[in-house]
């Protein structure tokens, strides 16, 4: 089970602020899950924006290279404007 | 050297007295200490009235950012304190979001690391700021220039660092 | 801009606090406030009891100096304030020497100008530093390094400049 | 008349805060100024040692080919160490 989190304007966008996602054999890398959830259309396909959407997996930002096991907690966000 | 390394992420407002008072209180026999305050700014292009600055941030993940900058920055400097509190929620103008405090022997020291935290922060811990004025809403778009910033404290040598 | 500039130089100790609270209060609309705090270090191969440092000054040329500074910072830096407290007499580890405070819009503009002022108070302000341990009591020698620290500031394009 | 001022350890090693001088036509620079002290010997020579010993005029810092009128403030002293 991938635990999901939208933050910002993400969050705003997809109208969602996260969701539970059941792990798939499909499913071995931060694009693939990247893909699947752009599939849904609309306002998803955002997602794919490497430059405007970024990916923590566990709570680190990563490459969508990086593999997943199937019970990670991912989230997606725009770039980081605090301070 | 130890550093003490103390981090927080809080709605309430921070007492930049008691920070400074604490810091001295703890750290050894500092001969610097550089605080850095950051504030909410006033926009000049909008009416002030409704104005505010709402932060939104990833519990969790935000206050293992900024230990690891925190980190950082005790690996690169010899700091006996670095401290770092940020706020979140909805803030006026005016008011307090960021604080940085650093104490070490040596000036330099105590400067650039606060100066790195900071530039750290804009740029590699999960916050996020939405800007409210009369007319609109709007999420504060990031900034290539803070990212510059940031990169400017990569070691030159390591092009892997990255 | 327009920067409020107030240097002192006194015996008495300074309240960081309240400086803090005067800079937020005068500075125009600042995103970023920085503060430097100087302390008396405890010198590590003497005993702790009997140590002090006494500073010396030249009365009149201190003040201009400290002006001096400030205005450099302020021609350098977009800043809404900058204020510089200097302590003079004699002082016991762990005790304020020196404040710094800066305010800007932009926090490499606050950070910058009060690493500037602090350099340039080591080497060119008429300070002097005796230092008194229970062996000896011994004039503070100028440091290559701080000439080095402040050297950095001049601008590498106009060799005459410096 | 010039008023002159010594500070620090150089006031300690000619154990004396400064005293006034008669100007006169031989003194026409911080240069000759200096030779004049430095020719009563003893600690007195230390003063035209250029890396040792600054010299403020009218409480700026100048070099020693500085031109004298002969009613300024003069001050000699060690380099900084503040802040």
């Amino acid at each position: 089970m991938f635990s999901i989190h939208y933050f910002a304007s993400i969050r705003e966008q997809l109208d969602s602020d996260g969701e539970t996602l059941q792990a798939s054999a499909d499913i071995s890398t931060v694009a693939d899950l990247t893909a699947l959830l752009a599939a849904r259309g609309g306002a998803w396909k955002l997602l794919e924006d490497q430059h405007a959407v970024l990916v923590a997996v566990d709570q680190a930002v990563v490459d969508r290279s990086r593999t997943l096991s199937g019970n990670e907690e991912i989230a997606f966000f725009p770039p980081m404007t605090g301070g | 050297m130890t550093t003490m390394i103390r981090v927080d992420v809080q709605q309430h407002d921070f007492d930049l007295a008691a920070e400074y008072a604490l810091v001295r209180d703890i750290a050894l026999n500092p001969g610097a200490i550089t605080i850095f305050s950051g504030l909410v700014r006033e926009l000049q292009n909008s009416t002030s009235a409704g104005q505010s600055l709402t932060l939104e941030h990833y519990p969790g993940m935000t206050e293992k950012a900024l230990q690891g900058i925190a980190e950082q920055a005790a690996d690169r400097w010899p700091l006996s304190v670095c401290r770092i509190i940020h706020r979140v929620g909805t803030l006026m103008p005016g008011e307090q979001i960021v604080l940085v405090a650093t104490a070490s022997e040596h000036r330099d020291a105590a400067f650039d690391a606060a100066h790195f935290v900071m530039d750290y922060l804009k740029t590699a811990a999960p916050f996020w700021k939405k800007q409210t004025t009369r007319e609109q809403d709007y999420w504060v778009e990031s900034r290539e220039s803070d990212h510059q910033a940031a990169a400017r404290w990569q070691p030159r040598s390591n092009p892997d660092n990255g």
